[in-house]
C-alpha cells in the first residue's frame, strides 16, 4: 500500500497540466462558458484538432487501435487534469463509446469512424433514455426492423445530449419482439447518421442552461451494417459503456480547482466590516467540510481507476463512488455558494458575478448525475446486494 | 397556542391561492419568462384589484387594514405559484416600512398607489458581502434640508420602475432610512443577472440628492428601524418558501404517483416514499418556525432570534426539497417544458437573500455566546 | 394565529416548574439518576404519593374519573415541566394505559385499579413485544384460551419495561386462531398480575443502562373479567393507548434544559488556552444548530397537543412529529456531546464527568425511540402514504 | 497510487484476525466485562506470543520490525472485535513514540518488555478541553539531572498497570517528553469511568519526579515530536474504527438477512438496504482518508491536514453507522446479551478521544485560512 502517485504519474500530470494550461486560452475558455461545458463552437473544433495531432484523444485505446494505451489509473489522471482544466472534452464519444465501437462496429464504419474520432474531428450523440424508460432501461419502446437489407428505425429518445453537434447517433433499439424472449436479449445497438431521412432532433432547454434534445426516428433507413456487435446483445454494449462512463462521471479534478478558487477567493477579498471573508469562522467550517469530503472522493476516484487498472473494480464499489460523489456536488456547491453571499446566484453574465458566475451554474446541473447515470437509488439497491450480501427487494 | 387560522385569514388566502392559481399557468409563465423583465404585470393588477396588494396597508393607505400574518399567507401562495409579481422587496421591505416609519405625507404619496397597482417602490437591502441593512457601507452627508447619499447597493429587485427606493445609509455614528429616486443625479443602474430571473440592479450612488420630503428617519432610533425592516423582509421571505417548498413537495409526490418505471408507480419504491417523507418534514419545520416569527412579528413583539431560526430552516429546507424534488423527477425536473425548474431556481433565491443558513447559524451562535438565546 | 401561550397556560408552566423544582431534591435526584431515569426506588413512591395527594396524577383524564381533565395542550405543558424537571413520571401507566383502563377494564377491576393509580400507589409493565413480533406487532404469538371462567395465557414477551416494579401487566395476547380471520381482529388485551402463578420476570440489560425485562407466561390463570374491552378487538385498545403514548415519546422540555445547561457549562468554563469554551466559534456553530432544532421540535409538538385538543391530529403530522424528534435528539446528543470533549464520554459515577454524565448516558439510550414506538421507517410510510397520497408499497 | 497489501501486510492481516476472532468470544467478552478491569491478558499474552505487539517494533527491541502500516492492519483488526486490548495506548502511543525519540537505553529497557507482553505502558496525551499534547497546561522544571512536573492529565488508559506514562510538558518555552514513574512521589491517579470501560485515570502531577534516565527529550524540537506522537495515535485510533465500522455493518446487514417482520427479511426492504448502503459508502470513505494519512506517516511524510480529515472521517462514520446499527437491529442492538452494543461504546470512544469532528473541522478550517490546506 502507497498512496501516493509514482514519479511517472506525477511527471504525466505535470505534463498535462501545463499543456492544457496552454490550451485553454481566454478566448476558449469564454467560447466554453458561454455554451455552458458542452462544446461545438469554431474553437473547440480547433483544439480538438490540436488533441488529436498530439494525440490525446483515445488516451485509453490499446496502442493497436491507435491509442495510446494508458492504465486506467493514468487515463483517470488524464480526466482529472481536462476536468481540471474546463475543457469540455468528449469523453462520451471518445473513451466510452469509442472504443467500444473500435472493437465490435463493422469493418466498414470501424475504417470510417475510428480515424475521426481519434482525429478529433467527430463528435456522437448517445440514444439510450425514452420519455418512459429511463432508469428502466430495458422497456425502451424504439424498434429496429429488417427489411431486405436495411434497418428501419422507429421511435423516440429523450435526453440525446450533444446531437445537435453529433455526426451519428449510437443508438439503443429493440429488435426482438418475442414476449418469451428476457428483455436483456432483446436490444441492439445501432450507428445512426444524423443526416439520414426521418432523422430529426429538437432542442430540450433545461435548468442548467444546457441544452439537449428529443430525437425522433420516423422510418429511418440505415444499411445492415450500422448494427453493432451482435443482434439483441446489445445490453452487453451498454453496460460496457456505462462501466467506462463512470470514469469520467464523478472526478475530483474540476472541483478541487473550484475549492481552490473558491479559497483563493475568500483569502483575498475583503468585507466591508474589516478583515478578510476567509477570517469567519462560519467561511473556515464550510471549506473545511468541502475540504474533507473532496478527499474522500479523490481517493475513491483513484482507488477505483487502481482498481480498474487490475481488472477486478466490484461493482458496489463502482456504485458507491456515483452515489458518494454525485450527492457530495449538490452539498458542495452549497458550502462554497454559502461563502459567496448574494453575489453567488449572480449569472455568470451579470455586473458583479463572482468566479465568472461558476457556482450559480454549477449548482443549477447538480441533480442531472443523482438521478442519471443510473438513479442513485438503483445504485443504493447494487451495494446492498453486492456489497452486503443483502436480499433482492420484491418489486 | 393557537395555530388555526381565522376567517379573514383563510379568506385572504383562499382569494390569493384562486387568483394566483388562474393566472400562473405553464403557458402564461413562460410568456413571462420571454419578456426582458420577469413580471406579470396584468396578475400584478389583478391582486391589486382584489385588494390583495393592500393586505396589510390601513384604510387610509388604501389597504384592507389587516396585519402581517394575512400578508404573509398571501405570499406563501405567491410562492406556492412562483408567480411573478415583487411582493417581497414592493409590499413588505418597501411598503410595510413605509407605512410603518414614513411621514403621513409619505404614506399618502406612495401607498395607495402600490395598493392598486399603479405604483412599484422598492428596497435596496443589500450591499457586497453585508446582508445587513442595519450596518451599512453607504453614507450619508446633510445638504441643507436634503442629504447626499454615496454607495453602492447590489441586488436591488426592480429598481428601474420603482419610483422610489428604499434605502439605508451611514449619518456619522446613526443610521437613516432615505427613499431615494432613481432617476436623481448622482444614481447610476445596471442590470444584474439574478439566478431566479427577478430584475435585479445594481444602485450606485454618488453624492445622489434625497431631498427633504424623501428622508424618513436620521437618528439613533435608525438602526432599530433597519432591523425592523430586516426582519419583516426576512420573514417575508420565509412565508414564501413556505410555499415553494410545500408545492414542490407535493408536485413530486404526484409526479411520482404517475410515473412508472419496472411496472409500477416510481411513488411506490419506499427509497422514493421516504426521501418525499423528509421533504413533509422538513417543510413542517419551516411552516411552523415561520408562523411563529410572522405571529411574533405581527404582535411587534422582540424576536430576534426566531427570526434567524426561521430562515435557517427557510434555507436548509429550500435546499434539501429543492434537491430531492428534482431528483426525483429525474430528467423532467430540469426540463423547461415542465414547471419544475422555476421552484429549484426560487428555491435558490429564498435560501440566499438576506442571510444563507451557514452566515446566520453563525449570527445565532453569538446570540447563544451573549446570553441572549437560552431555550425556553 | 397565535403562537404563544394564554396567560393561562403560563400560569400553568409556573406553578408546575416551582411544584417540582421542589419536588425534585437532590436526594430523589440521585436515587432518579442511579436507577436511570426509571424511578421505583423510595423517594420516587414517597414523591408519587405527594403526586397523588395533591391531584398531579391523571392530569388528562376525565374529572368524572378522577382526573383533572386537563386538554392536550395543558396535559403537554404538564409533560413538557416533568420532563424539564427530570421526574420518572409512570406516564405510560397513569396517561396512557390509564385512563383506556379507565373506560374498558370490568366494574370489578376498574374499582381495584383506577384509584390505586390515580394515588400514585401502582405502576403498570406493557407487553406487547415479542422476539418475533416487533414491528409487526399482529404477528405475536403469545395465546389466551378461555378454560371455564379463567383465561389461561401461555408465551413470552420482550422489552416489558418497568415489569420489575409492576404490579400487573397489561398483556396483549392471540384468542382467535381461526386463519380466516383477519390478524387485527385476533388479538385480546389482558390485565395479568405479577404475581400470579407461572409468570416470571427476567432482566434485559441494555446499552443505556436501562433495565427492562423478559416476561414469561407460563399457564398463568386469570379470571374472565381480566379481559379488557371485547374479545378480539384488542387493536383498537393498543392503537388508542399508543397514540396517547406519543404526547409523552417526543418532548422538548427535558431537551431545553439541556441544552440551556450546556450553554451555561460553555459560558462559564475557561479554556487552558484562554476564554471561555463558548468563545470557540465551532463551539457556538454547534449550539446554534441544536437550538434551531429544538425550535422547531418545541412547536411542532405543541402544534400537536393543540391540534390534538381540537380533535384532528392527521396521522402524518403524528408520525413526522416521532421522525423528526428521535431523529433530532441523536443529533443534539453528538453537537453538544463534542462541546464537551473527551470528558463527554465520562461515566456519571467518573471523576471529571460533566453535567452529571447526562449527555454520556443520553448518547447511549437515543436510539430506543428510533426503532421503538413504531420503527420510523413504518412512520415514513405513514406520512408518504397519508400526508403525500402515495401508493401503499408492494411488500 | 498502489491501494492493495503485500504479502506481510497480508499475513499480519490474517494472523491478528484469527487470534482475534478466537478469542472474542460473546462469552469471553462477558466474562472480560464482569472484570475491574476491561483487559484480556490472556489475548493480550497470545498476541504478544504471535509477535503481534511488536510488529512495527524493530528487531533489536523485540519485534518483527514491519511498519506503521503493517501495525494499524492489526490495530483495524483489534477494533473490528473490539477486543479488550490496549494497543493504541501501549503500543503506538507510548511504543513507537518511545521507539522514535527514546535513548536506546530507554528502548532496551522498555520496548522488548512491552513486545513480550509483559510489560504494560502509556501515554497521557488529553489534559482538560485540551486533546493536544504539543500545547499542554502541564510544567516541568528542571531540578538537578531530573525535572519535577506539575500538572493533570486526563483519560489516561491503564495508568495503574503502566511501568511508566509518556507524558508532555510545557518547559519554559519549549515542550519537554517524559516517562512518568506513575508509583513515583507527587503523582496520584483517580479511576475515571469510560464510556467504553477502558480503564481510565486521572493523573495528577505535583512536583512529581522524572530522574535524568526517563527524560525523553527537552527541547525546541519537543513541539514537533509531541504532534509526531499526536498524529500517530490519532491515525490509529482511525484504523480501529475502520474495523468498528467496517464490522458493525456486516453484522447489521447479516442480522437484517435473518430478521423477519411482516413475512420477510427486513433486509429486502428498500429503507433498511439503503440505510446499509450507506454505512457501506461511509466506511468506505473512513477506510480510504485512513489508509492515506497511514501510508503518508509511513514514510514520515508531512500529513497533517491528511490526519486531520481522516479523523474527522472516523467521527463522521462512527457516529453515523453506530447509530444505523444499532436502530436497524432494533431491540436487539441494545440488549447486552448480543455483541452489537459494544461496537456501539468503542464507536463513540473513537469518535471523541483525541478530537471531535467539530473541533477537528474548525481547526482544519484555520489550516485552509492560513494558505495551508490547498485541494490537490
Amino acid at each position: 500500500m502507497k498512496i501516493e502517485f509514482t514519479p511517472e504519474q506525477e511527471a504525466l500530470r505535470k505534463e498535462l497540466r501545463v499543456y492544457f494550461d496552454k490550451l485553454m486560452t481566454p478566448e476558449l475558455q469564454e467560447e466554453v462558458a458561454a455554451a455552458i461545458g458542452e462544446g461545438g463552437g469554431p474553437l473547440f473544433w480547433q483544439a480538438m484538432d490540436k488533441l488529436g495531432q498530439d494525440g490525446w484523444i483515445g488516451v485509453g485505446w490499446a496502442k493497436e487501435m491507435g491509442g495510446r494505451g494508458l492504465t486506467d489509473i493514468e487515463q483517470f489522471i488524464f480526466v482529472e487534469e481536462v476536468m481540471r482544466a474546463g475543457f469540455p472534452f468528449p469523453f462520451l464519444t471518445t473513451e466510452s463509446v469509442g472504443p467500444i465501437l473500435a472493437e465490435h462496429a463493422s469493418a466498414r464504419l470501424k475504417a470510417e469512424l475510428v480515424p475521426k474520432i481519434l482525429g478529433g474531428k467527430m463528435i456522437m450523440g448517445i440514444g439510450y433514455s425514452e420519455p418512459s424508460a429511463g432508469t428502466d432501461l430495458m422497456s425502451l419502446k424504439t424498434t429496429a426492423k429488417k427489411e431486405g437489407d436495411e434497418w428501419v428505425i422507429n421511435g423516440q429518445k429523450m435526453w440525446t445530449s450533444l446531437a445537435h453537434h453529433a455526426e451519428w447517433i449510437w443508438l439503443a433499439c429493440k429488435t426482438n419482439f418475442d414476449p418469451e424472449v428476457k428483455k436483456h436479449s432483446s436490444i441492439s445497438i445501432f450507428l445512426v447518421p444524423t443526416n439520414s431521412e426521418g432523422y430529426s432532433c429538437s432542442p430540450v432547454h433545461t435548468l442548467g442552461d444546457v441544452r439537449t434534445n428529443a430525437t425522433y426516428y420516423d422510418n429511418v433507413r440505415v444499411p445492415a451494417d450500422h448494427l453493432v456487435g451482435e443482434l439483441d446483445m446489445g445490453m452487453m454494449l451498454i453496460f460496457s459503456q456505462l462501466n467506462r462512463e463512470r470514469l469520467s462521471l464523478v472526478n475530483s479534478g474540476a472541483f478541487a480547482a473550484l475549492f481552490n478558487q473558491v479559497t483563493d477567493w475568500a483569502r483575498e477579498t475583503d468585507l466591508p466590516s474589516g478583515g478578510k471573508v476567509i477570517d469567519q469562522p462560519w467561511v473556515q467550517m464550510n471549506l473545511a467540510k468541502s475540504r474533507t469530503g473532496l478527499e474522500a472522493l479523490r481517493l475513491i476516484c483513484y482507488r477505483q481507476a487502481s482498481e480498474m487498472t487490475k481488472g477486478n473494480l466490484p461493482m458496489e464499489d463502482a456504485s458507491a463512488a456515483k452515489v458518494y460523489g454525485t450527492e457530495f456536488f449538490v452539498e458542495l456547491y452549497r458550502h462554497l455558494g454559502e461563502i459567496l453571499g448574494v453575489a453567488g446566484v449572480l449569472h455568470r453574465t451579470s455586473k458583479g458575478a463572482v468566479l465568472k458566475g461558476r457556482l450559480e451554474q454549477l449548482y443549477r446541473t447538480a441533480s442531472i448525475i443523482t438521478f442519471g447515470g443510473g438513479t442513485n437509488e438503483l445504485q443504493r439497491d447494487l451495494i446492498a446486494r453486492g456489497g452486503l450480501s443483502m436480499p433482492r427487494a420484491k418489486r | 397556542m393557537d395555530f388555526s387560522f381565522n376567517e379573514t385569514q383563510l379568506e385572504v388566502q383562499k382569494l390569493a391561492n384562486q387568483i394566483l392559481t388562474d393566472q400562473t399557468s405553464n403557458e402564461r409563465q413562460n410568456q413571462i419568462d420571454e419578456q426582458e423583465d420577469r413580471f406579470d404585470e396584468q396578475l400584478w393588477g389583478q391582486l391589486a384589484e382584489a385588494g390583495l396588494l393592500g393586505t396589510a396597508f390601513s384604510e387610509e393607505n388604501g389597504g384592507m387594514g389587516f396585519g402581517f400574518t394575512e400578508l404573509c399567507l398571501f405570499i406563501e401562495e405567491v410562492g406556492r405559484r412562483v408567480a411573478a409579481v415583487p411582493v417581497v422587496p414592493v409590499i413588505v421591505s418597501a411598503g410595510l416600512s413605509i407605512q410603518k416609519f414614513g411621514s403621513s405625507e409619505q404614506q399618502q404619496r406612495l401607498l395607495p398607489a402600490v395598493a392598486a397597482g399603479n405604483m412599484i417602490i422598492t428596497a435596496g437591502l443589500s450591499e457586497a458581502l453585508a446582508e445587513c441593512p442595519s450596518a451599512p457601507a453607504s453614507t450619508a452627508v446633510k445638504d441643507g434640508d436634503a442629504y447626499k447619499l454615496t454607495g453602492t447597493k447590489i441586488a436591488v429587485p426592480f429598481a428601474h420602475k420603482a419610483e422610489r427606493i428604499l434605502v439605508t445609509a451611514k449619518v456619522g455614528d446613526d443610521v437613516g432610512i432615505f427613499l431615494l429616486d432613481p432617476k436623481a443625479a448622482g444614481v447610476e443602474l445596471t442590470r444584474q443577472v439574478s439566478t431566479s430571473h427577478e430584475p435585479w440592479f445594481e444602485v450606485e450612488m454618488t453624492n445622489a440628492v434625497v431631498e427633504a420630503g424623501d428622508v424618513i428617519l436620521v437618528g439613533s432610533e435608525g438602526v432599530a428601524a433597519a432591523q425592523w425592516i430586516a426582519q419583516r423582509s426576512v420573514v417575508a421571505l420565509c412565508a414564501m418558501q413556505v410555499g415553494v417548498a410545500d408545492e414542490s413537495t407535493k408536485i413530486t409526490a404526484a409526479f411520482t404517483c404517475e410515473r412508472e418505471q419496472f411496472g409500477q408507480p416510481i411513488g411506490a419504491f419506499q427509497a422514493v416514499q421516504h426521501r418525499a417523507a423528509d421533504c413533509f418534514i422538513d417543510v413542517q419545520c419551516l411552516r411552523l418556525t415561520t408562523y411563529q416569527a410572522v405571529s411574533m412579528l405581527d404582535g411587534e413583539r422582540e424576536a430576534t432570534n426566531e427570526v434567524l431560526m426561521a430562515k435557517i430552516w427557510a434555507g436548509d429546507t429550500g435546499h434539501r426539497v429543492s434537491y430531492a424534488a428534482q431528483h426525483l423527477h429525474g430528467g423532467t425536473g430540469i426540463d423547461k417544458d415542465y414547471h419544475l425548474w422555476r421552484y429549484s431556481l426560487w428555491s435558490r433565491h429564498l435560501e440566499m437573500y438576506l442571510g444563507s443558513s451557514a452566515m446566520l447559524l453563525a449570527e445565532l451562535g453569538k446570540q447563544i455566546a451573549a446570553g441572549n438565546a437560552y431555550a425556553e
